[in-house]
């Protein structure tokens, strides 16, 4: 029963409270950092240097007219956005984001995250077709179609993952890093192809094509408004922060940090916490900065990038680890 | 050296030519008796014809083809004699009317038999009231010797003459000005055509003269017209008064015949001369109206076509000369003001343009004008010359082309001493 | 039509793998990013060209600036409107309403006068029609770009406050005092 | 003076009448000839020297509004001569003429605005101070004086002269000093004096009535005929925003040349009263228009027995006459009346009549109202008010048991339908003479009225299901036409916007 309580109060923390709050920091860094690589200042109005910005948007959202247009199918419409954020709250859930920390300790985590974030792009896509727009039908067909594309190469990207650390267990996959040095540095090309796929996983800059504003005008969520669109829009930093958080942990030694033993205990566990987030920081930092640097891809070189770059190079990084694994076998 | 001839003049001096009684003792009154004896009317207008006379108002238009164009109908007919004398400088009219009236009362009435008239009216200025008077006694006395008014000299035909006063207009020395400041309109000038001889006073056919003019008919009657032809030369034949003024030793009105004699002739010898012993600068030969006469070019025979080749005008024969001591600016500018004054405001070029070329002159002789407002004065005076109903807007348009074109180098040397100034 | 080939530049692999060139990129925008840092330490001697922030930093208008429409009047206080209407007949958007008046006066030398003049700002397009238009000068667009009303009937613009925008400008012709 | 001569206008051989001036033979040639002191109807002036053309063979150029054509003429109205004599005028006209376009009500209908654009240089070479002269001179209560626009044209003077015959405007000083005044107290007197203000080829002349009431360049024109007498005088009515501003003369040469009188020409204040009655009232209250035609009807029908007495206006157009007249045909009403308003009438234009369509109403049947009426008693009154005027007098108002009225003010009445005047509506009217002349809708008082002739015929269409109302002024013309030999042949294209002759009517010309 404790258990059962205990892991309710870490959900509901986590979903309800660290990943929101995370969400809404990064509205506020996002605009700021992308002010500042632009000569702006950013939002610096409400409250100490804007932080209370994200506190005004979400005012704005709840309090703004909830418009559901007249010609949308109504169900799926107000259900996408739904749709859109729970698998990414889910997702986050074997994440170890500090020592024994991860909500879901499973055996197969990575796996479960795939599976997990595949589903949302159910989201996006019932929500473009929901939508009863063309500029918005457009957006979900082109996201399910991105998805599919670098879902392969993400999937394929972390098998080298496993074959090295033999075990999909995430906390496992941190320890062996703690002993075995960051995987970047025995992977970093599959990392390479890792970080690719996210953006394109999250739609992010280059690869926002489901949005595309220039082109399709918001793209799915075009017809969306209010608390909707706000679910679609943390759905995404959501996105963004697992798909950190798996970096962290399946590439740079997740909450423990190199030639440093944490202290066992409360303390070392929130230190271990805080290292996981100052990692993870940066690479939500690299999502912004990213996205302020590179202009979108066109859809074909999108496509070409997915299914004839990453796919072939992940595919030979997975048969050159193996031949290595299988080497480093041998010689033991 | 030069001798007037005197014919309208001859007893201009004698006090009692302005009688009845007088006048008859030289011959007075026996030319309209001839005439109205022993001639039809077209009679004398073929001796008139013959004669070769000329106006001597100005325009300088043959008399007796003038008299040809009144239409011979039933019609009434009128004579209006111009005696409204205004233009500057011209005050030969009066000697006649005022020493000699009864030739001018005779002329009249040979005209008014010629034409068939049945009524004439003197057109006098205004501002000259001897005339008026001296007119009014003469008439008077013809009047009570049947001479004037109903059935002259028993033959007939009735004539009455009346003086009408002037009220100080120059435009109504202009003849359809004149009658219509008969009317009793306003003295506008009238759209020709019609010309007065067909549609003149009240739309009857009128004949409008010079009171010089008509005292010459008395004696081209009295003496015949070879004997009028005799006189003067081709074109300008018979004597003419001429009014000299201005820079001139004697200055005064002349009986002349024209022809004989050349202007500087004219000036130096009649004239005697300036009384400063200054050079001579310029000369308007025929009153403010014509286009001056510079000093190199007063040897030019002094007769109506003569003058007419050096690019001016007899006009109504005043003689007005002035020497170096005088700006030419000022004498252009002295025109312009005074027609700028008279003009009648009926027609657009001459109302605003008279003052438009008066400031322009102005702002010339204060030195606030460039070379350039010359260019600006000349241009303007083309758009106002030939537009107009009557000839007022060339009166002051000729004189003062004349003075910007021959005095440009004083124009210029005048406005360059702002610059120095 | 003489038509000139350019030829297309290939690009090496360097260049097609685009790596190096993200790079350069990254690093562009990012020392932008601390530039402006820096400079948020050191505002006085900002070294980067940041926005303005505008409500307490402001443009300096050029004369020629196309604000909103104003009436002036001349040195002497006296309207130079005379309620011509060629302002109302030029205005694209019929943003400008006159309702001309005479003068009860008859010394006067001016004779008529807008009884009302009103201009609707949520019509105008600041085009500057009116100001060319106006043969007396005295409607011009003056240097006020911020019109911020919560109600609809505040942004039409009446006599009064055209004129307290516009306010006074030197005149040369003075029709008051001669024609 | 008859016949035909050739002429040669700028090239152009043309056969014109013999006898017109250069002005109006140049216009055979397509050519105009600018001129201001020049009009067709008044004497020659010649001053003010626009129209200066040059003839070949003659040394000056020569005036066109004061030389007459002759065979084998030719002469150039735009050759280089000409146009720099002409932009010489132009300017000398302008150089003293004030900048007073922005008030003047002339602006945009202005002679010298327009010749300015079209012959003038648009530069002034003139730099020093303009002539003053008196301004806003009242000249009584319907003309303004600006002498300082007047470019001195005379055509006011010729006019009072030699049309209105009441030579009251004289001129005054000489040469650039020169101004117009009147004689006497200074206040015209004419009845005909607003003509000048048409004449006025400047802003000299201006109307108080209209003055800076609008520009012409807002206004809309409306080609109509003018209601206050039987003359019928063509006039334009120019309106703004629905509300009549000014009326000027239209020329026609059979009715009033270019002239009307004053009278008619402020004759309009009626129509833009704000409080016209704008819609039905049933028994005092505002009620719309089907229950108003409901309530009139059962009126009507009620009344059968008892009798009806009909009143028309001479003011209705002879459409709703003829709808009228269907309408009591229907009911089988004999006593129909119209009520005729008298005045003073003159020589020139004023008729004695006081209304457009006496004549009219004669001629569909309706009977002039005597002095005496008939000591009848009815069941119901169908009246129409007129305009002004004449009136059904209490007595046979109080003959009535029941009345329904047209009326522009509200009356009392157990149904008022409102009346609307003659410049909101289509239909035509018999002026003086027996000429049929059309009256053309200019402006829309309230979009909630209803002509008369759509009340009388949905009245009659509810009375009787079968009658089938024609939608234009022209199928009711047509109609009429049809019905009635008085207007046999007519049609509305054929009365033309300048009216034609009632031939079989056998009225005298």
């Amino acid at each position: 029963m404790t258990y059962v309580l205990g892991k309710l109060l870490h959900i509901v923390i986590v979903a309800g409270a660290v990943l929101p709050g995370v969400g809404a920091v990064m509205v506020w860094a996002e605009r700021r950092v992308s002010a500042f690589m632009q000569d702006r200042l950013g939002p610096n109005r409400v409250g100490p240097a804007g932080l209370l910005q994200p506190v005004a948007d979400l005012l704005k959202f709840i309090f703004k007219e909830d418009v559901i247009p007249g010609h949308v199918n109504k169900t799926l419409y107000v259900l996408a956005p739904v749709m859109s954020l729970v698998p990414a709250l889910v997702a986050f859930c074997v994440v170890p984001y500090a020592r024994g920390m991860a909500i879901a300790d499973v055996n197969v985590g990575i796996l479960l995250v795939f599976a997990i974030s595949s589903i949302a792009v159910y989201g996006i896509s019932i929500g473009g077709w929901a939508s009863n727009n063309k500029y918005s039908l457009l957006g979900g067909v082109r996201a399910s179609a991105q998805m599919i594309s670098y879902e392969l190469a993400l999937g394929l990207s972390v098998v080298p993952v496993f074959l090295i650390v033999g075990d999909l267990n995430m906390e496992a996959i941190v320890r062996w890093q703690k002993e075995n040095g960051w995987l970047v540095f025995w992977l970093f090309p599959a990392w390479v192809i890792f970080l690719i796929s996210s953006y394109a996983e999250t739609n992010r800059l280059p690869f926002d094509l489901p949005e595309a504003e220039t082109e399709l005008v918001a793209g799915y969520h075009t017809e969306y408004s209010s608390m909707k669109f706000a679910l679609f829009f943390l759905a995404e930093y959501i996105h963004m922060t697992t798909a950190s958080a798996l970096s962290v942990a399946l590439f740079f030694g997740g909450y423990e940090l190199p030639f440093v033993t944490l202290p066992q205990g409360v303390w070392g566990t929130v230190l271990s916490g805080l290292i996981f987030f100052a990692k993870m920081s940066f690479f939500l930092f690299l999502f912004i900065w990213v996205r302020w640097t590179l202009p979108r891809f066109r859809y074909d070189q999108l496509m070409k990038l997915g299914w004839k770059i990453l796919l072939p190079a992940s595919l030979a990084i997975i048969v050159l680890t193996a031949g290595g694994v299988a080497l480093r076998e041998t010689l033991k | 050296m030069i001798r007037e001839t005197r014919v309208m003049l001859e007893h201009a001096g004698d006090p009692a030519q302005k009688t009845l009684a007088g006048y008859r003792k030289h011959g007075g009154y026996q030319a309209l008796a001839k005439a109205l004896r022993e001639m039809k009317p077209e009679e004398v207008t073929e001796e008139v014809l013959k004669s070769g006379l000329r106006g001597r108002g100005g325009a300088g238009f043959p008399t007796g083809r003038k008299w040809k164009f009144v239409p011979k109908t039933n019609k009434k007919k009128y004579i209006a004699v111009n005696a409204d004398e205004s233009e500057p400088g011209t005050c030969k009219d009066r000697q006649i009317m005022e020493n000699d009236p009864h030739q001018l009362i005779e002329g009249t009435l040979l005209a008014a038999y010629a034409i068939g008239a049945e009524t004439c009216y003197i057109y006098v200025r205004g501002e000259y009231p001897h005339s008026i008077r001296a007119l009014e006694d003469a008439l008077d006395e013809a009047r009570g010797a049947g001479l004037v008014g109903r059935d002259i000299m028993g033959s007939g035909f009735s004539c009455d003459i009346w003086v009408h006063p002037g009220a100080g207009a120059y435009i109504c020395g202009e003849e359809t000005a004149l009658l219509t400041s008969l009317e009793g309109n306003r003295g506008y000038p009238r759209l020709r055509p019609p010309f007065p001889a067909v549609e003149g006073l009240w739309k009857s056919p009128t004949v409008v003269n010079n009171v010089e003019t008509l005292s010459c008919v008395t004696h081209i009657l009295r003496r015949g017209a070879s004997w009028f032809s005799s006189l003067g030369c081709e074109g300008s034949t018979g004597t003419r008064l001429f009014c000299i003024s201005g820079h001139v030793r004697n200055p005064g009105v002349y009986e002349l015949e024209c022809g004989k004699f050349t202007l500087r002739e004219l000036l130096m010898e009649l004239g005697g001369g300036t009384p400063s012993g200054r050079p001579i600068k310029g000369v308007l030969p025929g009153g403010s109206s014509m286009p001056v006469l510079t000093a190199a070019e007063l040897d030019v025979r002094f007769d109506l076509d003569s003058i007419a080749k050096a690019g001016s005008s007899l006009g109504s024969g005043a003689i007005m000369v002035f020497d170096d001591s005088v700006s030419a600016v000022d004498v252009a500018l002295n025109i312009s003001q005074f027609y700028s004054h008279e003009s009648c405001g009926q027609c657009t070029p001459c109302r605003e343009g008279s003052d438009w070329v008066r400031l322009m002159l102005d702002a010339v002789r204060r030195r606030e004008a460039g070379t350039k407002d010359v260019a600006l004065l000349l241009d303007v005076l083309d758009r106002i010359e030939g537009n107009t109903i009557c000839a007022l807007a060339e009166a002051f348009c000729w004189p003062v082309r004349s003075f910007v074109k021959k005095f440009g180098a004083e124009f210029e040397a005048h406005l360059k001493e702002r610059a120095s100034a | 039509m003489k038509t000139r080939i350019v030829k297309r530049p290939q690009l090496s692999v360097g260049e097609r793998i685009y790596f190096a060139t993200v790079v350069k990129g990254l690093l562009l925008t990012i020392k932008h990013f601390f530039g402006v840092c820096r400079d948020l330490f050191d505002w006085k001697n900002k070294k980067t060209a940041i926005t303005m922030q505008y409500p307490e930093e402001r443009w300096d208008f050029k004369d020629n600036f196309r604000g909103a429409p104003a009436l002036v009047m001349d040195q002497f206080g006296r309207e130079k409107c005379v309620a011509c209407q060629m302002c109302e007949f030029v205005c694209p958007p019929k943003a400008i309403t006159i309702w001309p008046a005479e003068f009860a006066t008859k010394d006067n030398n001016v004779e008529k006068f807008p009884d009302r003049f009103e201009i609707d700002m949520l019509r105008c397009i600041y085009c500057g029609f009116c100001e060319e238009a106006c043969p007396e000068e005295a409607i011009f667009l003056v240097k006020e770009a911020e019109l911020v009303h919560t109600d609809k009937k505040d942004f039409i613009h009446d006599k009064g406050k055209l004129y307290e925008m516009g306010g006074i400008r030197e005149d040369r012709i003075l029709k008051w005092q001669h024609k | 003076m008859s016949g035909t001569v050739n002429v040669t206008v700028d090239g152009k051989q043309v056969a014109v009448p013999g006898g017109l001036n250069l002005i109006e033979a140049a216009r055979y040639a397509g050519k105009s000839v600018p001129h201001y002191c020049y009009h067709p109807r008044l004497s020659v002036a010649g001053n003010c020297r626009i129209c200066l053309v040059e003839i070949q063979g003659q040394g000056k150029l020569q005036i066109a509004c004061n030389t007459r054509v002759t065979e084998g003429m030719s002469y150039f109205t735009d050759n280089e001569r000409v146009r720099k004599a002409r932009e010489g005028i132009m300017e000398l006209l302008l150089i003293n003429h004030p900048l007073d376009c922005p008030i003047c009500d002339q602006a945009g209908e202005c002679k010298l605005q327009e010749y300015a654009v079209e012959h003038g240089s648009g530069i002034t070479r003139y730099a020093f101070e303009k002539v003053r002269k008196p301004k806003n001179v009242s000249w009584g209560d319907k003309v303004v004086f600006d002498s300082e626009r007047c470019i001195l044209c005379t055509r006011c003077v010729r006019f009072l002269d030699e049309v209105a015959g009441t030579p009251e405007v004289g001129l005054d000083m000489r040469g650039e000093k020169c101004t117009l005044v009147v004689k006497g107290d200074g206040k015209l007197t004419s009845p005909y004096q607003m003509n000048v203000i048409d004449l006025c080829p400047v802003g000299a002349l201006t109307s108080r009535d209209f003055r800076f009431k609008s520009r012409v360049w807002f206004m809309h024109f409306t080609d109509t005929v003018c209601t206050s007498c039987a003359r019928g005088c063509n006039v334009t009515v120019g309106s703004r925003g629905d509300r009549v501003l000014r009326m000027v003369p239209r020329a026609n040469p059979d009715v009033n040349h270019n002239w009307m009188c004053d009278h008619g020409r402020l004759h309009y204040a009626f129509v833009n009263d704000e409080t016209r009655l704008t819609v039905p009232r049933v028994a005092g209250k505002g009620a719309p228009y089907a229950a108003a035609i409901a309530r009139a009807k059962a009126i009507l029908e009620g009344a059968r027995g008892q009798g009806i007495l009909a009143v028309a206006s001479p003011f209705m157009t002879n459409e709703e006459l003829f709808a009228m007249k269907e309408l009591l045909d229907r009911l089988g009403v004999e006593d129909r009346f119209f009520l005729k308003p008298m005045g003073e009438g003159d020589d020139l234009l004023v008729h004695p009549e006081k209304c457009p369509n006496a004549r009219g109403a004669a001629l569909l049947g309706f009977a002039e109202a005597a002095a005496e009426w008939p000591s009848k008693e009815y069941g119901a009154l169908l009246h129409f008010a007129p305009h002004e005027g004449a009136d059904l007098p209490e007595e046979a108002l109080k003959r009535a048991k029941r009345r329904i009225l047209f009326s522009l003010k509200e009356r009392e009445a157990d149904v008022c339908f409102p009346l609307t005047t003659w410049i909101e509506k289509d239909g035509t009217v018999v002026s003086a003479g027996d000429r049929l002349q059309r009256l053309t809708k200019g402006i829309t008082f309230e979009p909630t009225l209803v002509t008369e002739r759509t009340v009388l015929d949905r009245l009659h269409a509810s009375l009787d299901a079968s009658h089938r109302p024609p939608d234009t002024a022209a199928q009711a013309l047509a109609r009429l036409a049809a019905a009635l030999p008085a207007f046999a042949g007519v049609t509305w294209t054929r009365i033309g916007p300048l009216g034609m002759k009632l031939e079989a009517t056998g009225a005298p010309a």
